[in-house]
């Protein structure tokens, strides 16, 4: 419900609607990223590849002649110093457009406050399927999947590959993360094969420094699938330990953040684990690695980092590419020089553009729908860790809640048909 | 017959090997201020802490008016009506004299006036009385721990008798004083109590004072009463002499 | 025993210091006018200064305790104790006007503060800090973990409440809001400065320096001490309470140690045992904290932690410690003067 | 539960608890001789495990054997009791000892909050994994369980090792000697000529060295990233509080009920297995206020 302050400032604002705005010197745009804290191994990446793009678009001269200017809050200042810092620069520093965030609590935060600050915001990398099956927004926006899509991807790829299994555990970080993804992969897996038992549930704490326990129990429990979802330090541990110790040889590992960790754990992640990267986001992309540009953008991003691309920079890259195909569409629809707030609004329904990934489209509750990439390890020399093999491409239209759908109601609707009516794509590596 | 104000019965109790109460009974009149003598380590200090409850007797009673107050805590013997001096002045050394007084009337009216300023309390008048009796008046506004010693000392009975106790146990109140001064602050000390109507009684090791403002005195050997009697009768005993005054002199 | 001075005028006890204090009454009441200006010429101050006030109020009942010379290294508990408090009265009950939660997160501290109070009241030093420590982890922990009632790490979201009645928009709200926290720091802080210098007050703060004679005055220590540790609950609880309503969301890390020793860090900054340092130390910390962030990166935390040694080491007062100084080297050096 | 498990929850738990009593060790100690509770050891930690990966990744990649990471832990747990437990008693404690316990306490706060920061600045915040350690000794096998026999009996050897020998050096020897002396009585101490300065100084250097030597031997078992020190510091605060401040065998005796209390809970009850450790120290405080061996101060009127 409306006050009456908001609904005359948008009455004010209303006359201005028709009129396109005056162009700027530059387009400022805010980004929250974890600069400090566990999440750092995320946020990091990000603001590296937040800078390459920056400067590759202001090279080849910005949008529509506008240079872009990106300024940077650290989501682990803590939620105070992120909000407050997230108005000044909206209220004070004339940022335009805000990314925003890793987080998926402060996305939580952030998107009622970008709704009332009046800020397009774009959610660039949090997972929360629960954002806009919630609430509308007018602002908000996602650049990429969700849960959701993410999970249901894994559960397809481990149906697929490895359809006979009974007993699964899960061993994941005891946060919103790790609950939610765990509770929409076991209705989905509940839903379309009955019979699995789940033998274990382990929510070790957050940043947990060891998991001898879990696995000294994983080891007496011996379930042919354990699920891990955690990601960061915490994962890295989890499989350093559990393959140390040889859980990795007698269970399956299904680790849908494992991508991001691939280059840190080396040989430690051993061939024949399901892996993702939270949608179609590899450095060897198969459809994407012969592209020119995809191949000088991760030359110049592990020449300056000396690591290779992990899933925030292709999220990062979806995020800048959403903002040029906005101000772009909103140029060309309305024949302005550059447009207003509200023809930017207008040109993100049905928006598609292309990060580094597969193109990407925003649906008419703001989600963006994703193709979601599912693989499995090998260790074939070719780098000194595990990459993929066997890699499929699910169609983020077949495999994302129905927009006015309520995930989990959705997913425990579906049943074992439901894998052969996803449309996938599927490589050798 | 009146019970007495204070009565112990066979107080017991040892630390490791040494008996520190052995078998007291002692019945402490009101109105006659009793002196305690003795040799260090024969229990006198701790017979006081035993009537203020701060240490439990292994066996044996305190009764104050006829009543048993063996298994109350300080606090609770202290609102009957016993206060306690000490040999090291215990007073709240962030505080200014008249403070640490007032702070005391506060603590014997309750919670009469919870938010009214402590300086501005109905008490102040009262207190600042008690600050003349024991002639440190002039230090009211001062911080106890800016003060001699012997000032404090006087404070620390101040802060006891503005408990309006009817018994004040009151360890060497002149230890630590010039011994010029010693007469003078008996004689302030006996004067208050006199006006206050509190009985006392005090460890004392100056025989001299002993002499001149004790009604009473008893001494103390091995944790127990050796000797009880007038201040003529005992510093005039030979066991005494060779005991206790031989030591202190 | 017969130094003569006009002792009265000359050295007032720390009690009388505070309410005598015209000069510091006014500059209070100066200070409070211009914070409640900041809406209409900072706005984009607004949420800052909101959210240090909020703070602030914590840093108070840290700063109580101090007086009783005592640190708690978990007060943080009882900020989160009532941010939750308020979260899931709104949760329940969407559309609750706020002053129902703020008095519902007050009340949530109060009983919490009683339950663990009459616990950790046995306890000195150390002890006293490292036990408050322990009940804000368990806290801490339950919240983490019992992800389906606490959403765990992410938190509970607030819903704007009502207030009077109204419903407000975001910007509305934040003013009443910023006005009613402030009209709080005013009353709250003029209420603990009252209270540490009634009876009670005076029976807590002797906890500090000798409890062998308050047990002697008939008083029992940790009563006297509970007293105290309530009202600190209490001023804490109002804090979070503030801070979850202003923030929209409340997280487990309100209960986090970390927020505990943030809070024994700004009251020592502030001025260890002043009621206005409280507010000043919070505002410097947020400010320090928020434009380091903004502008030296990821070294937000060792500029802090620099400014924290540099202030032990060299103003062991805090900030209105050294004003105090400042203001009292100009005073003598004006009776030089004349 | 049966036996098998209850043993498995038994090997778990010590290995576990090995860890927290190293860790906890250098905090008692510097705690125990200088009545600083040091925040700044969970920094510490973490500095003994990033130096540790550090010079192991440096050392190995010329070819050296995986061995090698034996010594080089030492080394690492050396120079973080050196080039940072010195630095910090003689340019920061030293100034402070004369002042309120809170305000010790806070230095070594800004400390920590610091040395946070330090360690992102030099190391960067992706995690580091250096396993060859623990690769090197190879794996036993129990109940058809598989353990590491770095985690099973080389950690557990370790601390105990370290608490013989300590309580060795503390009792046996003259600098031990004169270290409970200065603890017990610093007056006296320096009226008979023992330089409590120089105590000071070298009994924080033991105990930062310590914290470094808990992070050297945790690297090879979990990842290093920022933020594992401000963990650690907790639990070892709830070891050293619940053991009574200063107790070198109650410290040794705690982290084993922290570490079996944790390991039986993954067991039986997992969603509780993060509140054992406080729960633990609130129930013995309850009980016992001054931890499980320390004494009571007794209050002299």
């Amino acid at each position: 419900m409306k006050t009456l302050f908001v609904t005359t400032a948008l009455c004010a604002a209303l006359p201005m609607a028709a009129l396109a705005a005056e162009k700027p010197e530059t387009l400022k745009i805010g980004m929250t990223t974890f600069l400090t804290g566990p999440a750092s191994v995320f946020g990091v990446p990000a603001q590296e590849a937040a800078k390459i793009i920056v400067e590759n678009i202001n090279a080849e001269g910005g949008i529509n002649g506008v240079p872009l200017e990106v300024s940077f809050i650290d989501e682990g200042a803590g939620a105070e110093a992120l909000t407050s810092e997230y108005r000044r620069l909206v209220e004070s520093e004339g940022v335009e457009v805000m990314f925003a965030s890793i987080s998926s609590g402060n996305c939580q935060t952030l998107a009622p406050l970008a709704e009332d600050l009046q800020v397009p915001n774009f959610m660039w990398d949090c997972g929360t399927q629960k954002i806009f099956e919630e609430q509308d927004y007018e602002y908000v926006f996602r650049t990429q999947a969700n849960a959701t899509p993410e999970m249901l991807a894994a559960v397809i790829y481990l149906l697929k590959t490895k359809p006979d299994f009974k007993t699964i555990a899960v061993v994941n970080q005891d946060y919103a993360w790790g609950r939610d993804s765990w509770n929409i992969f076991s209705t989905a897996l509940k839903a379309m094969k009955p019979d699995v038992e789940v033998v274990g549930e382990f929510f070790p704490k957050f940043g947990a420094p060891d998991f001898s326990t879990e696995i000294s129990r994983l080891q007496a429990l011996r379930p042919d699938v354990i699920l891990s979802t955690s990601w960061g330090g915490d994962l890295d541990t989890f499989v350093q330990q559990a393959s140390q110790r040889g859980l990795t040889n007698s269970s399956t590992f299904v680790l849908p953040l494992a991508e991001s960790s691939f280059e840190r754990l080396g040989a430690s992640l051993p061939a024949g684990h399901i892996v993702g990267a939270r949608g179609d986001h590899y450095f060897l992309h198969p459809e994407r690695r012969e592209d020119a540009d995809f191949k000088a953008f991760m030359e110049e991003y592990e020449s300056r980092t000396g690591q290779v691309s992990v899933y925030p920079v292709f999220h990062t890259s979806q995020a800048f590419a959403a903002l040029q195909a906005a101000y772009s569409k909103a140029i060309e629809e309305n024949g302005v020089d550059w447009p207003s707030e509200e023809q930017l609004l207008a040109a993100m329904e049905g928006l598609e553009f292309q990060g580094l990934g597969r193109p990407v489209k925003i649906r008419e509750d703001h989600q963006g729908v994703e193709d979601q990439m599912m693989g499995t390890t090998v260790q074939n020399g070719d780098y000194p860790f595990a990459t993929m093999k066997n890699i499929m491409i699910f169609d983020g239209d077949d495999i994302t809640t129905p927009v006015g759908e309520e995930s989990i109601e959705w997913v425990s609707g579906l049943d074992a048909s439901f894998i052969d009516t996803v449309a996938v794509d599927s490589f050798e590596n | 017959m009146s019970a007495p104000l204070l009565e112990t019965r066979n107080l017991m109790i040892r630390f490791g090997g040494v008996i520190a109460a052995n078998d007291v009974s002692l019945k402490i009149e009101a109105g006659r201020n009793l002196a305690i003598i003795g040799p260090n380590g024969a229990g006198k200090t701790t017979f006081l802490n035993i009537c203020t409850g701060w240490i439990k007797p292994k066996s044996g009673q305190v009764l104050f008016e006829g009543e048993d107050i063996t298994p109350l805590p300080p606090r609770k013997i202290v609102r009957r009506g016993v206060a306690r001096a000490f040999q090291i002045p215990q007073l709240f050394t962030e505080h200014t004299a008249l403070e640490n007084l007032l702070i005391s009337a506060a603590a014997r009216e309750g919670m009469r006036h919870p938010l009214r300023d402590l300086s501005r309390v109905p008490e102040r008048e009262e207190m600042m009385h008690l600050l003349e009796m024991v002639n440190c008046a002039d230090v009211a506004h001062r911080t106890v721990d800016e003060l001699s010693e012997g000032q404090r000392k006087l404070i620390d009975i101040a802060v006891a008798l503005a408990l309006r106790p009817r018994l004040l146990l009151m360890d060497e109140p002149t230890s630590g004083v010039a011994s010029s001064q010693k007469h003078k602050i008996m004689e302030i000390l006996i004067r208050a109590l006199a006006e206050a109507r509190v009985t006392s009684v005090f460890v004392e090791h100056d025989m001299g004072i002993v002499g001149d403002y004790a009604d009473e005195v008893a001494v103390w050997n091995a944790g127990n009463v050796q000797l009880r009697g007038t201040p003529t009768e005992i510093l005039e005993h030979p066991d005494v002499i060779r005991d206790v005054i031989g030591e202190v002199a | 025993m017969s130094i003569h001075s006009d002792a009265g005028a000359m050295s007032r006890s720390p009690a009388e210091k505070e309410t005598r204090m015209t000069a510091g009454t006014w500059l209070a009441i100066a200070g409070l006018v211009l914070l409640a200006a900041v809406p209409i010429f900072a706005p984009s101050l607004q949420l800052l200064v909101n959210l240090a006030l909020a703070k602030g109020l914590a840093v108070l009942g840290v700063t109580v305790l101090l007086r009783a010379g005592q640190v708690s290294f978990g007060h943080a508990l009882y900020f989160a104790v009532a941010a939750y408090a308020g979260a899931f009265l709104l949760a329940a009950w969407p559309g609750a006007d706020l002053l129902v939660v703020l008095l519902a997160g007050a009340l949530g501290a109060a009983v919490s503060g009683l339950l663990v109070g009459l616990f950790v009241v046995r306890y000195r030093g150390i002890f006293f800090g490292m036990l408050n420590l322990a009940f804000s982890m368990i806290f801490w922990s339950i919240l983490e973990k019992f992800y389906h009632v606490t959403g765990g790490a992410d938190g509970i979201r607030l819903p704007r409440p009502s207030v009077l009645g109204m419903e407000m928009g975001r910007h509305d709200f934040e003013l009443v809001l910023f006005w009613l926290t402030l009209a709080l720091v005013g009353g709250l802080g003029w209420f603990t400065l009252r209270w540490l210098a009634s009876p009670v007050g005076q029976l807590f703060r002797t906890v500090k320096t000798n409890e062998t004679r308050l047990e002697y005055l008939g008083v029992s220590p940790r009563r006297a001490l509970l007293s105290g540790y309530l009202l600190s609950a209490v001023l804490c609880g109002v804090g979070g309470a503030i801070m979850g309503v202003a923030q929209g969301v409340v997280t487990p890390e309100y209960a986090w140690w970390i927020r505990s020793g943030e809070m024994v860090f700004i009251a020592v900054l502030g001025g260890a045992g002043s009621v206005p340092g409280a507010f000043i130390g919070a505002l410097i910390y947020e400010f320090v904290r928020v434009f380091a962030s903004a502008f030296a990166g990821d070294v937000w935390q060792m500029l802090l932690g620099g400014f924290l040694l540099v202030i032990i080491l060299f103003a062991p007062g805090g900030v209105v410690g050294l004003f105090e100084r400042v203001t009292r080297r100009g005073a003598a050096k004006g009776e030089e003067a004349a | 539960m049966n036996l098998t498990i209850f043993l498995l929850a038994l090997f778990d738990g010590i290995a576990y608890a090995a860890l927290v009593f190293i860790v906890a060790l250098g905090l008692t100690l510097i705690f125990g001789v200088m009545r600083i509770l040091n925040v700044a050891h969970g920094s510490l930690y973490a500095i003994g495990a990033y130096a540790t990966v550090a010079l192991t990744g440096f050392f190995l990649s010329l070819g050296l054997a995986p061995a090698l990471s034996f010594p080089l832990m030492l080394v690492a747990a050396i120079l973080v009791g050196i080039l940072l437990g010195g630095p910090i008693e003689w340019l920061l404690l030293r100034r402070i000892y004369d002042k309120p316990e809170v305000l010790q306490l806070l230095v070594t706060f800004a400390v920590f909050m610091i040395l946070e920061d330090v360690q992102r600045l030099v190391w960067g915040t992706q995690p580091y994994f250096e396993a060859r350690a623990l690769q090197a000794l190879g794996n036993v096998t129990v109940f058809g369980v598989t353990y590491t026999v770095y985690q099973l009996i080389l950690l557990p050897a370790v601390a105990l090792v370290l608490l013989l020998g300590l309580r060795f050096f503390l009792r046996r020897t003259i600098l031990g000697k004169l270290i409970t002396a200065t603890t017990e009585d610093r007056e006296a101490a320096q009226s008979i000529g023992i330089d409590a300065d120089k105590v000071f100084l070298l009994t924080f250097i033991v105990g930062a060295a310590l914290g470094g030597l808990g992070g050297a031997l945790a690297s090879p078992t979990t990842s290093i990233l920022p933020g594992m020190g401000a963990d650690m510091i907790v639990l070892s605060f709830a070891v050293v509080a619940t053991a009574g401040l200063g107790q070198i065998e109650g410290a040794a005796l705690t982290a084993l009920m922290i570490g079996l209390g944790r390991s039986f809970a993954v067991y039986v009850w997992p969603e509780v297995a993060v509140l054992v450790p406080y729960l633990i120290m609130v129930l013995v405080l309850l009980v016992r206020p001054e931890g499980l061996f320390g004494s009571p101060a007794a209050r002299k009127i």
